[in-house]
């Protein structure tokens, strides 16, 4: 039996996910050695074609990073759940939608105006916007129409693990895949690299009591770096947010903004967090409740940064 | 015989999957050649009602090739927006991670995509017209020495409180964690190898490039010759900056065009839309869109390691500065237009990013505590930050509500900036080496180094593991039916 | 039953004779049912609740085997416990029970839809089958009971439940802030309607708690930390240093005659005064003196221990200090009673503006032979006998805006008696009560106010706007409309009585945190339920009496006082209780420690425990945890679980509701 | 379409208040529309977001919390945690383009069965004039 095969593919991505792959410094040239990589946009020569000649199931295993935006990314997907054994989705955007599903809480023909009309720096007076195919004199060029919304790989494949994170962490990834390759299978829909636990685990500031007067935004204070960053009135997803990543922001200074997406057995971690939040502020009146709600600037863009298009509502409703 | 098609995709993106499209015409000579981005995110969109502060965070989602790029203009648009000078050492802080991650990304591009072309041969076999080829002619030793040092860059930015692949470390004003001594020791040691290594990877071009007569004549011939107006930062003394300035603008012809403060770049760029792109085609507004052509009259214009060059006085670093001399000794003085040459480029700025770090890890007040400002609330309605991404100028602009929430926001993206530039050069190319529709792998990759000379954000990683590195060629008749497949 | 054992749901629908099946089409629901997932018996009966219907559940579980039982009838606040009786008896645990209710919030409140009512009722019915699959058995916690009792508050309530615990044989804690027992009722003349004196019904009772084998008196003494739950509550009493040893101490007052200090008497409500070491009143219990602090000359200025150079029993002690107390207790009884509304926020009527205004209470002390006028009604502008005097009712009572909303319940009979009292000790004397209703509802209360009408008293009904004193005479004109009559009038009284509301304490927020449990909106301590618990709070073990949990008069509150001893009395007799089994617990493996948990909850329940360095771990107390679920709706990773309301559980009911 | 809109409500009561209050409005058989649908809870603050957040994803067109007056919870402080979530619920809805006042929160207290069935009425009365959230009903149709 030859090497297993791997093969990586990125969707509606920043990239970020692929150089995660790449990014674990001398160790890839010895992984590489383990095994065929089949496929991958970014680092080989391949055709759509290719793929689609592959006997089904032939993919040992497919990264697959980055939402599903357009149609050739979900005919992508499609296609490489046909032809992979296992499927995983591979960082945030596959595997919650990421930051780039925050699109949806506005509608694609909103994107288009702004983007094509509004912006002040665009000149655009007779309103000209990308087309699916535009005849030019020389003949047809074709561009990916756009889906009216950004969905999870989940939404439209099967999905059989998950690996969070946005960027995964490279190293903890290939672990995953190497155990996966050895034939060690976690149960399905398992997310890999990840912790039981959130990210209050794993970090390393000192928790004393989760009572908070006011929210502070991170401009407005000088945070102690020892404390909570929620006991200090500045949100931090971390209690809302599976662990694994190993606290990198909070050691970074910054609160954490959510990247590893829900707890295990939780399935909306905006919800979550907003209950979290909304339960140890001290308050005294309905005013006071409502003054609070006031003060959380942005709820879905804060508590959903990462997993909006996977969250229960998906996207604006109406 | 009928029009055909060669469909070259998907090129790597800054936002989707890059795709070269090039028409010949009944004798097989190119009629015209596009070069598409078929994906659109509406940041400008979403953004909206988002809070400034996590702008740095959301942006550098744009790409997470460069990403720290994004970070550090959103981090600048903050400081603008809330009034907030960052402190003397924070902002030394943040331009150490600057320029330790253009090191990473320069260094990368050179060898990882554009060295190969050179030291292995441009017309020279895919399959050995890569990394690995590369490795095998510098040699084991050289090679690990080189992958080291550009994990070395990255060693840098994880010290100084990056998380790995998309940075965490901006905030208006300040940054989120000061130095300690002994990690800025570490950083040091790494700074001198860096700068070594800046002067080898010099020598390295001139050695295979500038050293070969062919590679010579290939750099200058018109191929990849495009002669367009340049853009960049330049400090006080109009030496380059990568990451603070005002923007200077040059004609084709190397006269002064305009230089300003960032806060007037609206009335300098504008962006002008086709509908078979995602991305827009800025150009300078003064003189306005002409479509696609080059010259004097057009607005199109050039960023990037090249375009900061033609612009710049000179280089504020001594080792840098002279081989910044000696490039334009060597390419007939300012401007430089040939494309080729933004490898050149490129290689210098690594030295001059080495050069700085060091000269910032040696600062003695490089590890003073006092790294955060705060406001209460943003200090205006706007704030715009603009640096020199590796790719380019890069400009955010913000405009918040009563709220503190976000309630405009645009973006002037490096790559975008070369989007109409791209486009000729690659119809160029492809003019020049595709004729009576003999389309050989070689000539296919004289086209590739068209566009990759630019470096259009292709993933930093491409091509690392490429046995066969070139990018696929199909090639259809009129009814798109596959005729030819190399 | 083991987890995996399949569900096996027999579902019971009732009709309620008409109640149910006049509305809703039942045979349609049971039909509905049988077709439900994990439903293996399904049908009606005309009363479940009935013996027959009970026992068609116990046979169908032991027919069919059951193992959950979800019965569609009235409400579960009705008779889930009944039907949990009923599982248990058929050997089910009782926990594996589930009610649909499809009378009170389904047949009876659309009566005129009878097809969506039987949909609403299919409905419901799906909900509790999805809730019932889910369900898990339960056994409840058995605790032993340390039998003694802990009573806050000496007045009248704490004493009658001190008295009645103690000779049934418990031991009591009696505590009581002030230097003696009596609170309010030791303040009286006389007690309405039967005019008996006050303090002869009062301190015989004082005594007997004095003297009581099974109570110890902790009087000058504070409840200041309270942990545990039932059975087995932890108290810190603070004693305050009173600067004179209670056992040395005889009462002889030879110290209070030499003091030279006088301080107005809080007692006489400052109509008086006393001594910087003193007894409260005469009858004080304990007889034990206190020292003053803030007034006593030795501490203010370092000189004169004059007390401590005549007292015969060399009981003073300059040195002693405030100590803390550890009590381990049963049950407590909150006997905290009431404050006086201050009528100063009504300006209108010039109480502590003009002399000649006072309160009924202080009324009460002018009027007692052993008040500072030796039972003398006087004016306090001038020393004379009042030819006049105006009662006015309802000051800060009934009054939204600048009072409290409730009636005070005790002022309408204490102002006819103060009237009567008036008319007893100044003949001729032209009294007159200004009402907006006479409430005379008690036993006697009628034939009192027919008896004081009789006697000449004038009731005016209208509430009076405002009052002002004619500065020469000190004379109080007050300004009204009558409300019968129809007509404004102006009228010139000597001495004005303002009957004021009863308020809750000023220490019912602190009593409150330290106690856990709830206030009602109009501040007083909330019983478990008005009608069927209301001497209970909600919190098991924690009983409650007198006006501590609203306004009443002294009958009301001494026999609610008895009805909490009683109700005490039952966990301390039976020396164990069992606590309901819907509580919370931690899923360990999913706990990361943030602390949200811990600081949401009402009862302190749950507490983090450092399992590791750094490494923290939520933990629920169950005996402490009553089951509100806040915490399991704020855990940011759903590591909190509450049993019976778990999140598949209520979800899973979601999900059904929304289906049909 | 044909016959009127009858909005879908799920609803969310404490035990100790309007549960109790809804069912005193059983007792005295007074009637109100047959469109809201209970879950009973112990407190108002044990209803989840994501409670609410479920109901309208299975195609809900209203949700009702009813918890005790403020200052008289059953379990202390447990209404307020719940109008603080259900005030920033609100919020965050609103950017979901769900309109606000299609979650209701009504503090009636055991005795209030009058108050119940009034406010029954009115958030059927406010839903009609809103309209179906999702017009084709059911999650994923907001793609229209």
């Amino acid at each position: 039996m030859g090497k297993p095969k791997i093969a990586c593919y990125w969707a509606a991505s920043c990239g970020g996910c692929d150089v995660s792959v790449l990014d674990i410094g001398s160790k890839l040239a010895d992984i590489v050695e383990q095994v065929e990589i089949v496929f991958w946009p970014i680092a080989l020569d391949f055709k759509y074609k290719d793929v689609e000649a592959m006997p089904d199931q032939s993919i040992d295993i497919c990264l697959f990073n980055g939402g599903i935006r357009n149609e050739e990314n979900e005919h992508m997907a499609k296609l490489l759940r046909r032809k992979s054994k296992i499927l995983i989705a591979y960082g945030a955007c596959a595997y919650l939608g990421g930051i780039l599903g925050l699109a949806n809480l506005a509608t694609l023909k909103e994107l288009f105006s702004r983007v094509y009309r509004e912006t002040p720096s665009t000149v655009n007076p007779e309103n000209t916007v990308p087309q699916p195919t535009v005849k030019v004199k020389e003949g047809e060029l074709k561009l990916s129409p756009l889906l009216e919304y950004l969905k999870p790989l989940n939404e439209v494949v099967e999905v059989d693990y998950y690996i969070p994170g946005c960027p995964p962490v490279g190293e903890k990834a290939w672990e995953a895949l190497i155990a996966l390759i050895k034939g060690e299978k976690p149960p399905k829909g398992t997310v890999l690299t990840a912790d039981e636990r959130t990210v209050c685990d794993s970090c390393p500031r000192v928790k004393e009591e989760k009572k908070i007067k006011e929210l502070k935004r991170i401009y407005q204070v000088i945070p102690d770096p020892e404390k909570c960053f929620l006991e200090q009135g500045i949100i931090c997803m971390g209690p809302a947010t599976r662990g694994g990543c190993d606290a990198q922001c909070i050691k970074a200074g910054l609160p954490c903004k959510g990247c590893f997406g829900p707890a295990p057995n939780v399935e909306d971690q905006g919800a979550r967090m907003l209950s979290a939040l909304a339960s140890i502020v001290e308050v005294n009146s309905e005013e006071e409740a409502k003054r609070f709600a006031e003060s959380v600037a942005d709820p879905a863009g804060t508590f959903y940064l990462f997993s909006l298009p996977s969250s229960m509502l998906k996207r604006r409703v109406k | 015989m009928g029009l055909k098609e060669i469909s070259i995709e998907p090129i790597t993106r800054l936002e989707g999957h890059g795709k070269i499209t090039i028409f010949l015409d009944e004798e097989g000579d190119v009629k015209n050649a596009y070069f598409q981005f078929p994906e659109l995110r509406g940041f400008e969109r979403f953004c909206e009602g988002r809070q400034p502060e996590l702008m740095p965070d959301i942006t550098s989602r744009i790409c997470g090739v460069c990403p720290v790029a994004h970070h550090m203009a959103s981090t600048k648009a903050l400081d603008d927006l809330f009034g907030l000078e960052p402190t003397s050492v924070a902002r030394k802080i943040r331009e150490l991670m600057y320029y330790a991650f253009y090191i990473a990304d320069h260094s990368t591009i050179f060898y990882v995509l554009s060295a190969p072309d050179f030291v292995v041969g441009p017309q020279a076999p895919p399959a050995e017209r890569n990394i690995v080829g590369l490795l095998r002619r510098v040699g084991a030793e050289t090679g690990r020495y080189i992958l080291q040092q550009r994990i070395n860059a990255y060693k840098i930015m994880a010290i100084i409180g990056c998380k790995k692949g998309h940075p965490t470390f901006g905030i208006p004003g300040g940054v989120g964690k000061p130095l300690t001594e002994e990690e800025r020791a570490k950083i040091e040691q790494l700074a001198k190898e860096a700068v070594e290594f800046g002067k080898f990877t010099v020598k390295l071009f001139k050695d295979v490039v500038v050293g070969n007569p062919e590679y010579l004549n290939l750099v200058k011939s018109e191929t990849y010759y495009l002669k367009t107006y340049y853009m960049g930062l330049v400090d006080g003394k109009g030496q380059l900056n990568i990451y603070d300035g005002n923007i200077r603008v040059v004609t084709p012809s190397g006269k002064f065009f305009a230089e300003f403060p960032v806060h007037e770049y609206l009335n300098h760029i504008a962006e002008h839309v086709e509908p078979w792109s995602y991305m827009k085609f800025p150009y300078l507004k003064k003189i306005g869109w002409k479509g696609f052509v080059d010259g004097e009259d057009c607005g199109i214009y050039r960023v990037g390691p090249l375009a900061r060059f033609n612009v710049a006085d000179g280089i504020p670093t001594s080792e840098a500065h002279t081989a910044y001399e000696e490039m334009f000794d060597t390419l007939g003085g300012k401007p430089v237009h040939y494309t080729l040459a933004y490898h050149w480029a490129r290689v210098i700025e690594i030295l001059y990013a080495a050069e700085k770090m060091l000269e910032l890890a040696q600062d003695p007040e490089i590890t003073n505590p006092d790294v955060r400002r705060t406001a209460d609330k943003p200090a205006r309605e706007e704030g715009i930050g603009v640096v020199e991404a590796p790719r380019g100028v890069l400009i955010h602009h913000y405009w918040t509500d009563k709220n503190a929430l976000l309630r405009k926001v645009n973006l002037i993206v490096a790559t975008v900036n070369n989007n109409a530039a791209m486009n000729m050069s690659i119809r160029k190319a492809a003019k020049s080496t595709i004729r009576k529709g003999k389309v050989s792998e070689g000539l296919l990759n004289m086209v590739e180094m068209a566009f990759r000379a630019y470096d259009p954000c292709i993933a930093c990683g491409t091509h690392v593991l490429g046995e066969k590195s070139r990018i696929p060629v199909e090639i259809y008749d009129r009814g798109g039916r596959l005729i030819r497949k190399l | 039953m083991s987890e995996k054992e399949e569900p096996r749901i027999g579902v019971f629908i009732c009709h309620c004779g008409t109640n149910i099946a006049g509305v809703v089409d039942v045979k349609q629901v049971v039909d509905f049912t049988s077709k439900q997932p994990n439903v293996v018996f399904a049908t009606d009966y005309t009363y479940m609740c009935s013996d027959p219907g009970q026992a068609l559940i116990k046979d169908s579980i032991k027919e069919h085997k059951l193992n959950r039982v979800v019965v569609a009838a009235c409400s579960p606040r009705m008779h889930e416990p009944t039907f949990r009786k009923t599982c248990q008896e058929a050997g089910l645990n009782p926990y594996l029970f589930e009610m649909a209710n499809i009378r009170e919030q389904c047949s009876w409140v659309h009566m005129g839809e009878p097809e969506k009512a039987t949909e609403k009722a299919k409905a419901l019915v799906k909900a509790a089958l999805a809730k019932a699959s889910l369900l898990e058995p339960l056994t409840p916690m058995e605790f032993n009971v340390e039998r003694s009792a802990l009573i806050i508050g000496g007045g009248i309530a704490g004493i009658q439940a001190a008295l009645d615990l103690a000779n049934a044989g418990f031991h009591v804690y009696l505590v009581e802030k002030e230097p003696s027992i009596g609170g309010h009722m030791a303040q009286l003349d006389k007690t309405f309607p039967t005019l008996d004196c006050s303090a002869c019904i009062l301190t015989p009772k004082m005594v007997d708690v004095g003297r009581h084998p099974n109570i110890t008196l902790l009087t000058y003494c504070e409840a200041q930390e309270v942990e545990g739950f039932i059975g087995n509550f932890k108290v810190k009493i603070l004693r305050k240093a009173r600067y004179v040893d209670e056992k040395a101490c005889t009462g002889c007052g030879v110290c209070a005659q030499k003091c030279p200090v006088k301080v107005p008497s809080e007692f006489d409500l400052g109509l008086g005064m006393r001594k910087a070491i003193y007894i409260p009143f005469p009858q004080s219990v304990p007889i034990t003196h206190t020292i003053d602090k803030e007034n006593c000359l030795y501490f203010t200025r370092g000189v004169c221990k004059v007390c401590e150079k005549f007292c015969p029993a060399k009981a003073i002690r300059f040195d002693q200090q405030d100590e803390t107390i550890e009590l381990k207790v049963g049950i407590i009884i909150n006997a905290t009673g009431y404050d006086l509304f201050n009528a100063k926020k009504l300006p209108q009527y010039g109480y502590g503006k003009y002399k000649n205004v006072i309160t009924g209470l202080e009324f009460e002390r002018l009027v007692n032979a052993s008040g500072p006028t030796g039972g003398k009604i006087v004016r306090p502008s001038d020393g004379k006998t009042p030819k006049s005097v105006a009662f006015i009712q309802c000051i800060g009572s009934r009054d939204e805006h600048h009072g409290v909303p409730y009636c005070s319940r005790i002022c309408c009979m204490a102002s006819l008696k103060h009237a009567h009292q008036v008319k007893e000790k100044i003949p001729g004397a032209e009294v007159c009560v200004f009402y907006i209703d006479l409430r005379c509802f008690g036993k006697g209360y009628e034939e009192f106010l027919v008896r004081v009408q009789d006697e000449g008293i004038r009731l005016v009904r209208g509430k009076v706007s405002e009052i002002y004193e004619n500065p020469e005479t000190g004379n109080l004109r007050l300004r009204l409309e009558d409300t019968l009559l129809g007509e404004v009038m102006e009228t010139e009284f000597e001495l004005v009585v303002l009957a004021v509301a009863l308020v809750p304490r000023a220490e019912a927020p602190a009593l409150q945190t330290l106690l856990k449990v709830s206030r009602g909106a109009d501040g007083f301590f909330l019983e478990a339920h008005p009608k069927l618990r209301p001497v209970e709070t909600h919190i098991p073990g924690i009983f409650i009496c007198g006006c501590a949990q609203g306004p009443k008069d002294i009958p009301d509150t001494v026999a609610q006082a008895s009805a909490a001893a009683a109700q005490a009395a039952i966990p301390l007799s039976q020396g164990k209780v069992t606590a309901e089994p819907l509580t919370a617990y931690v899923l360990e493996d999913y706990c990361s420690g943030c602390g949200v948990c811990e600081a949401i909850c009402p009862y302190k329940a749950i507490e983090l425990k450092e399992v590791e360095e750094g490494k923290r771990r939520a933990e629920v107390n169950e005996a402490l945890c009553q089951g509100c679920g806040l915490c399991g709706a704020a855990c940011p990773s759903k590591a909190i679980v509450l049993r019976g309301f778990t999140e598949p559980q209520l979800m899973s009911q979601i999900e059904a509701l929304s289906s049909v | 379409m044909a016959e009127e809109f009858t909005p879908k409500i799920i609803g969310f009561t404490c035990n100790w208040c309007t549960y109790a209050a809804a069912d005193l409005a059983g007792t005295s058989r007074m009637q109100y529309p047959p469109n809201l649908r209970l879950v009973r809870v112990m407190c108002s603050g044990r209803v989840s977001p994501e409670f609410v957040l479920k109901a309208f994803q299975l195609g809900a067109d209203g949700v009702f919390i009813g918890g005790c007056h403020l200052g008289d919870c059953h379990y202390i402080h447990g209404n307020f945690k719940a109008i603080t979530r259900y005030y920033l619920l609100k919020k965050m809805l609103q950017q979901f383009g769900i309109e606000p006042e299609r979650v209701r929160f009504n503090f009636i207290s055991a005795a209030e069965g009058e108050a119940f069935t009034q406010a029954v009425k009115d958030f059927t009365e406010q839903l009609k004039r809103l309209g179906p959230l999702r017009p084709s009903g059911g999650e994923g149709s907001g793609e229209a």
